[in-house]
């Protein structure tokens, strides 16, 4: 009770001091909508992500020996509510602060360490992920990039596909098969490949919206350190399975995040002159309940975790806001239908582009990181303990 | 931070204590005989007011156990989940408190004594659906809602007729009343009404989330023993899935009601957006609980031997009562549609 | 075409018989809701389907030379709508007339024919379906009753559930268990139970919602004549397939039906002051639509099927009346408890409690008759020809 | 009964030359070039012109075909199907027999030869929201809403700015027409507004319809070959369910369009609540189709080189012009509240 206490007085504390900080440091045209596209966008997100090293936000949740400042799951989240209240651009380095550096606390060698953590912690390296294969979604484990050894070398040879930053990460955080003979989950490594090496191509993927943030990438006998590898060879799905979680799980995005979309709503629905409807306020309460219960969800999960592990409770994180997120993009859609049969406002169309692009992001985050079938079978078979189904 | 979301130790010890005591003393023939006689099981009343429930909220110069409400929500939970059929949740969460806080003296020394000691017995119509309360015909007290004001009646002041509930174990009664009878002397004093329809909401979306917890129990049994096409259904993909949506309808619904409670006992500038957010989701995973744990059980969850309806039946009434979740989707729209940037009616500190 | 235009002139001339017939002969107290409970019910439901019989209209679907009129589904359906249209109490003969009839004029030999179809027809002998069991629910094949050849005779021990009718059938098609050696479905054959045989005994099933429509039967050491096998021994599943697709299919339930419940739900709208109100109407038109969706689902299978066989896609039928049902009697639960917030009304606190036991076994429906999951399997396999799951 | 549901001679005729025509003319390269470059493909316009289709419904002495409504709507359907970006409903379902029947000697004779053979363009701002038009822009010929009137404009009388569109290969435009141009002459007779708008909603009812059973038909076969977990994804259960409440809420979609249009052209007094359940049940199918034909494809289905998303994005729109669900269930619901015993405005005949 006395640690709980603590925990709040000390979070009030917390949040007026990153409130404070990112009011002082983000550069105001960083929170533009839009302002983070183009070919100098890179060069300023870099920039955001020293300032944020530099005045120490960069890794919170790092143990202070690795330079982060050891704070729990109820900090992380508010250093999260914060800075998505003020619009601060996405995390440039999320792969190699939320995934690559835990893994390698965890289950990297001293010399690992060292090579690799300060300089994801400084945002010197931009990682990314190679875990899903063409052949290989929902099914990971069934992945079959081959990395053969000859000497100290792997010799890569495969492709990964669905790899965001793949364009301009410095290294990729791998899973490839290193055993073909092995069991499928028992043949895998975890493997740091520096995305220069020779060999290796990178082709963007031109999504339904147009955009262009995931890639296809491909190995063509890309030569790797064996010593590069994360845990023993062929004990890869282990490291990788933490791993997993840490994407699921509670802490990468808060309610905040939603607030602005929920504003856009209820100001569209004004506009089309539903203000005074019951249906499309039903609607648009809908969409409250569903941000807040988010909002409460991710609190009692605080609340119940002192470390800021999650089980397998986590499904319901992933699952829950990625409903949400769809369903208020679809409303917004059909507003930004009936608000253009009435206007000719030119800044409403501009909206509808940009919404339009978001909403078909927001229905692929359905699939992406275990898709919502996935979910559920976890949620029926780990959280309710359902027997597994016959394979 | 919003609380201590229910895993505080005041909160979790109400609720083990509660729970450990229904387990001993409510078993499904306890639940089972209330739905056979319909009378309000006294005696059952009597030892739960003998551990202090009705008087929780009450501070502990009148004799209650002065905890706040973000404590009592958990055990309100085990209430729902017991499966007990009496009319604890007006009294211990709203017509006490309210009594406390907004009474005469007068009102406090004649009133609180007997509700908190469990001698008397408090209906309220508030919230609950027009001039309809939950054992009213058996309470010694009423707590009424009239013209946006509160008036405490004692039970020669009110009478009472039976209406039609969906669960027939928690009797329903339209009150009258004369109205010579309300005065100065029976109102509450202002700020009453919005306390009172704030707690009754948060209360009954923590004692439907219990209930929903219990359905989705039996329903998650069911579906580990029960065979077919030699196997237990919940290896099949469609139920699991079906079950993981109740799931998630009903553990993303609790923590609603817990921040409510809290908001409400903090006077939150979002405490009535809170408690609407409470009450639709629960109504919400009421119904997907009850949809789910019907179809999971089978030809036997439509029988009467089989107790998955009495929750089932209780689910149904506090569904649609204490606003249905129209009514409060509506109130949580109208909020953001005139939430200016800034203000605090909703998302609070933004 | 000149088959269809005769058929589209032909149902209108139908459609006016039909209708002045049952004007003409329907006692108007058995269109009362609730007149047919209590004792005397099963007295005046065998005489008004004698008065059907008479009038010709008993089973106007079975072949001439059964005493039927051979008419196809559209005459069926146009039978049905205006039966419902009328408000007649539903049949008391149903699986006498839609069930065994027609599996015995397929699968039964003369002298079977010859000893029930006549008696079946008049409703001098009243049947009820033995199916189901205790542990063979979604999973009919595993059914246990069994059934030991002694001689000329079976002995029949076990048990059925959710019997219909059970307490007044006179007799019972069942399902027993013939040869416990077999595979599951092989070794099931199909036997006409006299249920007045000694050993038998029925309990009512008190349902969720009061009533008692259903019953276990028992059976202990009945003896029943070999002779009432329908098709060969241990062939009974295929005997009862067919059987199981005219339980789901057209023509026993019209959109006409459901038209009463959406004036009923539309009174409530309106007294409950929502009548003006967006989501209350929005909610009453999806009901509607819902209602006249069904009836065009209906409209176009029996233009699509010239003899009133129907295939797989029966089970669209099943699982869209059955989850419309529910979801129509839902909303009227939450109308009738609005409406009783704000009424004293004793009229509309009757109504309440009829509803409620109606809505209650609404929600039954998309368990019976095949749960709408098995419903969906069969559209997934047998319709769009899914692969079948792994067993 | 109701009409041949599609099923007559002449129905089917007309659906499987068209479906036979796309299938060997509009490949998925067609598709995808209308889709590239953005301009209509007047080439294909041209051919299906050709085929009687844009006078279809225009009577055998003015150079049509002479057929009914509902002749006509498994052949929209198909047009649906074929992905063609085409304005061809809006000018053979809606803009030639609206002429036909309500539009001057002198509106006869200098719109319908043009338009009939595939010569002229016409776009419709009937009922598709606001003053829009899809290919409005392309347009030779304008049939114009206002002040519930319909009038015919061409080319020199109207103008046009590109809005947005959900669907880049349906262009949009708003149009804009100087008051001055609007008079007797333009104007089309009485009862053409009413007529127009159940036109308009049964064909992009059953152009939507089509556009859903092509996705459909996408999904299952990619659930048959997509190998997860070492099988077929389609043998997972909660693939199956998807597909099949997919399935079921087109499937039973269809019927609806071709009802509305055998209620249009015979002018049952149920036609325009028939409309109403053609399109929001069109709508509701093309949503849950979309949904499980995204979420059964998987990544694949989120890449402009996938097919899937040319068909997406056309059900989109059309999910929301011509009347969304929630405008069409409203008119029902209004309908159904007005409904007296024994009127014949929804079910006609009880």
């Amino acid at each position: 009770m006395s640690a709980l206490t603590e925990t709040t007085l000390d979070v009030a504390t917390w949040r007026d001091e990153v409130r404070g900080w990112l009011k002082a440091h983000l550069p105001a045209d960083l929170t533009e909508p839009g302002a983070l596209t183009g070919p100098e966008a890179l060069h300023r997100r870099r920039a955001w992500e020293r300032e944020l090293y530099d005045g120490g936000y960069a890794a919170i949740h790092w143990p202070k020996e690795y330079g982060g400042r050891g704070m729990g799951a109820a900090h992380r989240m508010i250093f999260q509510e914060e800075y998505e209240r003020i619009g601060a651009p996405p995390r440039l380095n999320i792969q190699g602060l939320m995934l690559v550096g835990p893994t390698l606390m965890e289950h990297g060698t001293d010399a690992q360490r060292q090579r690799w953590l300060d300089a994801i912690l400084r945002c010197e390296q931009v990682w990314c992920q190679g875990f899903s294969e063409p052949d290989a979604g929902s099914d990971l484990a069934s992945l079959r990039t081959a990395a053969r050894i000859e000497g100290d070398r792997y010799i890569i040879n495969g492709q990964k596909i669905w790899t965001s930053g793949a364009t301009y990460a410095d290294w990729m955080f791998a899973l490839v098969r290193t055993n073909p003979e092995a069991p499928k989950h028992r043949g895998i490594s975890a493997v740091l490949i520096d995305m220069r090496t020779p060999g290796i191509s990178v082709r963007p993927i031109r999504q339904i919206n147009g955009r262009g943030t995931f890639s296809e990438v491909f190995f063509d006998n890309v030569e790797v350190p064996v010593a590069n590898t994360i845990g023993a060879v062929d004990d890869g799905w282990n490291v990788a399975m933490g791993a997993l979680l840490l994407e699921r799980g509670i802490g990468r995005r808060s309610y905040v995040k939603y607030v602005p979309l929920l504003r856009t709503l209820s100001s569209l629905t004004t506009s089309t002159g539903a203000g005074r409807d019951g249906a499309a306020l039903e609607e648009l309460g809908t969409h409250v309940m569903q941000v807040s219960k988010y909002r409460h969800h991710v609190g009692r999960t605080l609340a119940e975790s002192s470390n800021g592990a999650f089980g397998p409770e986590a499904s319901l994180n992933k699952l829950f806001w990625s409903e949400m997120e769809a369903a208020l993009y679809e409303s917004g859609m059909k507003l930004l239908n009936d608000l253009s049969a009435l206007s000719d406002d030119s800044a409403v169309l501009d909206g509808y582009g940009r919404w339009e692009a978001e909403y078909w992001h927001a229905r692929a985050t359905r699939i992406f990181a275990g898709s919502n079938q996935i979910q559920k079978n976890i949620i029926a078979e780990r959280v309710l303990g359902l027997p597994k189904e016959k394979r | 931070m919003t609380g201590s979301y229910g895993a505080d130790e005041t909160s979790v010890e109400l609720a083990t204590g509660l729970r450990e005591f229904f387990n001993e003393h409510c078993g499904l023939d306890r639940v089972r005989a209330a739905w056979s006689d319909g009378s309000l099981d006294l005696a059952l009343w009597g030892e739960v007011a003998a551990l202090g429930f009705t008087g929780a909220l009450a501070s502990e110069e009148v004799g209650g156990l002065g905890v706040q409400p973000e404590d009592l929500v958990l055990a309100i939970e085990e209430i729902g989940y017991s499966g007990a059929s009496l009319p604890l949740v007006d009294t211990a969460a709203v017509v006490v408190p309210i009594i406390e806080r907004y009474g005469s003296a007068e009102q406090r020394a004649s009133f609180l004594p007997g509700l908190i000691s469990g001698e008397r017995i408090a209906a309220s119509t508030v919230m609950f659906g027009g001039d309809r309360a939950m054992f009213a015909a058996e309470a010694d007290v009423l707590l009424l809602e009239r013209d946006d004001c509160l008036h405490l009646l004692d039970r020669r002041q009110f009478s009472t007729v039976e209406v039609h509930s969906p669960d027939p174990a928690s009797r329903l009664a339209r009150v009258s009343v004369e109205s010579s009878v309300l005065s100065d002397a029976t109102r509450l004093a202002a700020g009453a009404t919005d306390d009172a329809r704030g707690r009754a909401v948060w209360a009954a979306s923590a004692l439907l989330n219990g209930v929903s917890r219990r359905m989705l129990e039996m329903t998650v049994d069911h579906a580990k023993t029960r065979e077919q096409f030699g196997r237990a259904i919940g290896s099949f993909q469609a139920v699991k899935h079906l079950i993981a949506d109740a799931w998630v309808a009903m553990e993303s619904s609790r923590p609603c009601a817990w921040y409510a409670a809290h908001a409400c006992s903090q006077g939150l500038a979002d405490a009535a957006a809170a408690a609407s957010v409470a009450k639709a989701s629960a109504s919400d995973a009421a119904r997907v609980v009850g949809d789910s744990a019907l179809q999971v059980h089978g030809g036997i969850g439509f029988t009467w031997e089989h107790p998955l309806h009495f929750w089932m039946k209780r689910g149904k009434l506090l569904e649609h009562a204490y606003g249905s979740r129209g009514f409060h989707l509506r109130s949580l729209g109208a909020a953001m549609r005139d939430d200016q940037q800034g203000s605090d009616a909703v998302f609070p500190g933004l």
